[in-house]
């Protein structure tokens, strides 16, 4: 018996293992993209697989974005597993009408008879300085629309392991990965890659007894930097990772809310109408009695995405959550 | 339009061209021949075969009567919309009957006659039209996808499935059947595009029925011929008349063949027109006037061909009588079992969102079932 | 002095003349979309618009949705005000790339050089047995988008106004349009239009004292019946009509619920990331300590609309809206 | 790709055409030439007028001077991203020159260089790629439009800028840029349809550069050459040798005249190449060999004109002296004004969300400024 040792790995590297091990397990397992074969994508996450499966089982695309999803679809009816990548948040946009419209429902308009098992990788989110249409985070559109699953993982083992979840669902899965840390590193053995977890569960990656910090995907580092710093004001943080938008881990939720009595919101998308929205709704209506303040939410600001030389005044950080955590009516 | 005098047109003067450029194509063979390919009523139809077009005869009959009796069913409310395919029936029937048992049709919302034509039970093909779930049928089954509403959004997944066979190695060609309004959309542009790069073993059939809802051809696009929009995607154009079932018949079979054989996808324009109103719920005088409407009628589909094979001897009276027995059988089935009140079971809107129910839909369908049982009780 | 007595007229109607007393008042004002010419739209809604303004004042376009809004962005860039429809609610999302990544943020872009003053007119609801695609409640989509504002009137009288005011506004509105209510009657004065209200403020339809229900567009009808109802259980509801979900009228719901100290959320779009998600998250950030009860959401189910012999079912009605009351923890 | 025997290919048995159908125009005057048009080399160069010549001269070696000059302030981390058009200078200032002030350019993200020589202050063009806001200039004042991001999407922007125009009785082009994988867009498709059926006087260029990042033509259309996608929408195609300025000006000045005089649209396709990667952040190794880039090298857009310009003693060493003088200065004066930081007021990022800012954006505002008061405070 053979023990291989763990390895610091990027997000990047365990993305890229995902699909590759997708694609060994299962013929039907197909990517395509933009620029994702010969360059291996514009972040490099599909790096080597062209040359490894050959350029039908991971395709560089004409540019057309409702092309590509749309053609995905049509193989998803004949029995393949399409893993698209969108290349960046905004340009998932054009695909609005076939994901919406098709991609979501078709399932439910056959009746069971025909699932379409897509996976459609979006990178999202802000923080890399990128310019207009390459930091958006998209989520609530994807979350607003039954049908799909909306799944982020925010550490470098769920990179891999809700991949690998995603490409083996039967239903459609939009996959967003926080941009902002493909390059984070974690030890991790891609060797012998930790079980794959189901979609669906939230995971307490910081247990505390004050509040509980609700966060995913590119806020995750942010919050948890944050409960290290509340200790300070006196604060004993949970923080809770979502990893899946939709389904949404509501059972997890509740809990941890109930015991804390406290609780805000952590994204970096729009406030409004946003999916911090939803999960502060929720929670009022199924904590009711156990909160001892409202419900807060720290997120990007009601606007269009800034310019780079802003972004940081948009993206919640460590200080507003802080000021937020404190306006949680602590004297009660 | 006046194409103005264009620099270095006919200049024989030019040097080499820029390194790596070369045409990918030579883009005569795309283009489509100036007029629509037409069989009856010219000498090619001596050519024809008896046994198939008995066959067409028959379908063209039975589809008119459908068409009849679909429309009937609006009427009596037993259907909540329908878009008829009167004076298009050849474009339908031909789309069916040119394909083998493997391959696959994407039909339009309109096109539930091609998806009959296919083998597809009426009934089945119109619990859409009808107000009950979408797709009363499995698309794998019958290799026919599923009425597609949003326009044009169809022909992506003709070509993405067509190229997943191919890829598979798989003897399968796909169909897609789109109106003369759907070539604008974007999604038309880049499933041909795919297509082409990919040589997607893939038809692209529009039926050119001269309006989008009340929109002329002439509103909709400004080239000389909606086949001409083959050479910009390096495929064959083809142009016939839409209502000559055999010249349909033959311009897609050699599209078919081309596409099985390797050879990539082909547009075809099929002219055609569309002879009642957009849908049941559509006031066509609107916007045409009864002229058009009569020159086409002169030009019907079902009356061409009965005229050529009657003239040929290939059909008699007695077969003729056979097409319309047959088809009024049908009619009397439909009209029947369409009388007949579906029963949806409401819980069923839950039981599909997701292969395995979300806790929030658990909620949602226990809300909802307790709605009934208090219904039920009371 | 003559006055002109009220008549009679339908949404539809009112919606008309206000487009038609739009293009006459100012000659930047034109009409576009897929039938709007000589048809005047499927619905009937700019019926004879072309006739009286000329072909070029009211467009029938070529089928091709990103076209038409993509085409009207240019042509607001030159100065008019283009007022687009589409044709259905789930025929809008071919646009959805030019309606998110230009006409929302062209504005906020050039930094207030460029404004684009696009009315988007959108069909939308259930209720009127609508094949797939034809009863998509998709506001959720737009108030997520900052840029835009959302307006959607439910009465003939507002069904004027607002849209007046959309097409006034130098911003881009999406005016949602409850297609159920378009045949909709009341007595209405076209020759003397009431005063064009702002866009942004609710109204209280129905005073009351127990319980706010908070809603717009199609759902008006359906809350005020139910409030009626509610009278037979000894509930006196309030009814509030936001009117516009972009601009939200915060001051006005809070002010009611405030008063109340409860509140019930209905809409026809999906519950989960609907309107209300955002609705209910602020009340209870602004109204914690008034409220007796969590705030609860009447809304229709996260699923794919349903066939029309089902829609019934899915559809917020009158005793859905009173057993939702009825657990708003009247025993306090 | 061959395209098998056709049915019906040269058929002389056809009758009439069934009613109301006729092409809408005539195909041939719309195709391409099946080379792309050339100037420099060849005789048609001895009729170039002096004085235009020679101001591209300089507008080339000023174009070359600020792509170095853009890549080296990316270098020193005073530019985000820089896309370059190295190699593609001829195009960008051929379609800068070509517009009447009146007229209006689109940009893609790639064309800041065809923004600057229409004279646009480059540090205005460049505020995008420095992560400062997106448009750092009154698009109306200046009548260039924002740098389009997302690929294809200016182009109905474009022609609906030309249509109203036209509406209004104003004499005004629109120039709109793309590049050749933004052709497979549904949007390009939709602009170019749009433009013909309204007749917009709007030209459309495409620069194929033969890449859309790493993705080569031949993985982007079949088509046989771009110019083809033209005659799909019934407007005419052309093919330009686009390192060649003097022919792209030429193509692009008979596509202006014929919008302007109410021809309608054209579609022009300048075969160019992309000499440096994609951007700076991109490798071009990874998809490209060197010997291709060495071919193309060879055809340089500024290196061509300059040759033919000095053998015809048009240009003399002076003037190429004063071109790179001024070249040169340009350089130091960009280099300089963009060394110092731009100084952004966050509170912007809520002025112009709305005309007028709504209740939720003040709240958010508030916040922001409570917090930089207390930055500053500390
Ligand atoms: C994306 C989209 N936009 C609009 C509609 C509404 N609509 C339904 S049919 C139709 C006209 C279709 O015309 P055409 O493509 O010529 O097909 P035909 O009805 O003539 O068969 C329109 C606009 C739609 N179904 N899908
Ligand atoms: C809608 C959209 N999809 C994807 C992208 C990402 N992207 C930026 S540039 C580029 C390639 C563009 O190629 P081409 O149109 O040939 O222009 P070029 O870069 O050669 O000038 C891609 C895919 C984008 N900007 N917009
Ligand atoms: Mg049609
Ligand atoms: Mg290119």
């Amino acid at each position: 018996m053979t023990t291989v040792a763990a390895k610091p790995a990027t997000m990047a590297q365990a993305l890229n293992r995902a699909m590759r091990d997708a694609m060994a397990a299962d013929p039907a397992v197909h990517v395509m993209g933009e620029d994702v074969g010969t360059l291996g994508g514009v972040f490099r996450i599909t790096d080597g697989l062209a040359k490894e499966f050959g350029e039908d089982r991971c395709t560089d695309t004409p540019l057309a974005e409702a092309g590509i999803l749309g053609t995905a679809v049509g193989m998803a009816m004949y029995g393949l597993r399409p893993v698209v990548e969108m290349q960046f948040d905004a340009f998932a946009y054009p695909a609005f009408e076939q994901l919406i419209s098709h991609v979501a429902r078709m399932r439910n308009r056959t009746r069971g008879a025909m699932p379409l098992p897509i996976t459609i990788r979006v990178p999202y989110g802000g923080g890399i300085g990128g310019v207009e249409h390459h930091s958006d985070s998209s989520e609530a559109y994807y979350t607003a629309t039954p049908g799909l699953h909306v799944v982020t993982p925010a550490t470098v083992e769920d990179a891999y392991g809700l991949l690998r979840a995603s490409i083996a669902s039967d239903d459609p899965v939009v996959f967003m990965e926080p941009k902002r840390l493909y390059w984070s590193k974690a030890d991790w053995n891609p060797e012998a890659p930790a079980g794959v977890p189901g979609i669906g569960k939230a995971l307490v990656r910081r247990a505390g007894t004050g509040a509980t910090l609700i966060t995913y995907g590119p806020s995750l580092p942010v919050c948890l930097e944050a409960a290290e710093a509340a200790r300070e004001e006196g604060w004993d943080l949970e923080v809770l990772d979502l990893r899946s938008l939709v389904p949404f881990d509501e059972e997890a939720v509740v809990a941890s809310v109930r015991r804390t009595g406290r609780a805000v919101i952590v994204h970096e998308a729009n406030g409004f109408g946003g999916p911090g929205a939803e999960i502060a709704a929720r929670i009022q209506e199924k904590c009711f009695h156990h909160l001892e303040a409202p419900v807060l939410r720290v997120t990007g600001f009601d606007i269009p995405y800034p310019p780079p030389m802003l972004e940081k005044h948009h993206l919640p950080g460590v200080d507003r959550i802080l000021d937020t955590v404190a306006r949680l009516q602590w004297e009660n | 339009m006046t194409v103005q005098e264009l620099p270095g047109a006919g200049a024989s003067h030019r040097s080499t061209p820029p390194p790596a450029w070369r045409p990918r194509t030579d883009a005569a063979p795309l283009l489509p021949d100036p007029e629509p390919y037409r069989v009856l009523g010219t000498p090619a139809a001596e050519e024809l075969d008896a046994d198939l077009m008995r066959r067409f005869h028959a379908e063209l009959v039975r589809g008119r009567r459908y068409n009849a009796q679909a429309t009937a069913l609006t009427r009596q409310g037993r259907l909540a919309v329908y878009p008829s395919t009167v004076g298009q029936e050849a474009c339908e029937i031909a789309a069916a009957l040119v394909l083998q048992e493997q391959d696959w049709l994407f039909p339009s919302y309109r096109d539930t006659l091609a998806a009959v034509a296919r083998g597809l039970d009426p009934v089945q093909a119109l619990t859409l039209l009808r107000g009950d779930w979408h797709t009363g049928y499995d698309p794998r089954e019958h290799r026919i996808a599923p009425l597609s509403t949003p326009l044009a959004t169809q022909l992506p997944h003709a070509v993405g499935l067509a190229h997943a066979a191919r890829l598979r190695g798989d003897d399968v060609v796909a169909l897609a059947m789109v109106g003369d309004g759907g070539t604008s959309e974007g999604d038309f542009h880049e499933a041909l595009n795919f297509a082409a790069v990919w040589k997607a073993p893939v038809v692209f059939l529009v039926q050119n029925n001269g309006f989008a809802i009340s929109v002329p051809l002439s509103k909709q696009t400004a080239a000389p011929t909606l086949a001409h929009k083959a050479v910009g995607y390096g495929m064959p154009g083809r142009l016939v008349d839409g209502n000559d079932v055999a010249a349909v018949h033959e311009v897609l079979s050699e599209a078919v063949r081309r596409a099985r054989s390797g050879g990539g996808p082909t547009l075809v324009e099929a002219v055609t027109y569309r002879i009642e109103a957009h849908t049941n719920a559509d006031d066509a005088t609107r916007y045409r006037g009864d002229a058009e409407v009569e020159a086409w009628k002169a030009h019907d589909p079902v009356a061409l061909l009965e005229r050529e094979l009657t003239a040929r001897g290939i059909l008699d009276e007695q077969a003729v009588q056979a097409a319309k027995d047959a088809a009024e059988e049908m009619a009397a089935d439909l009209r029947e079992r369409m009388n007949a009140d579906p029963v949806l079971n409401p819980m069923d809107i839950f039981a599909h969102v997701y292969a395995e129910q979300t806790g929030r839909l658990r909620e949602q369908a226990d809300m909802l079932r307790a709605e009934l049982d208090a219904e039920e009780q009371s």
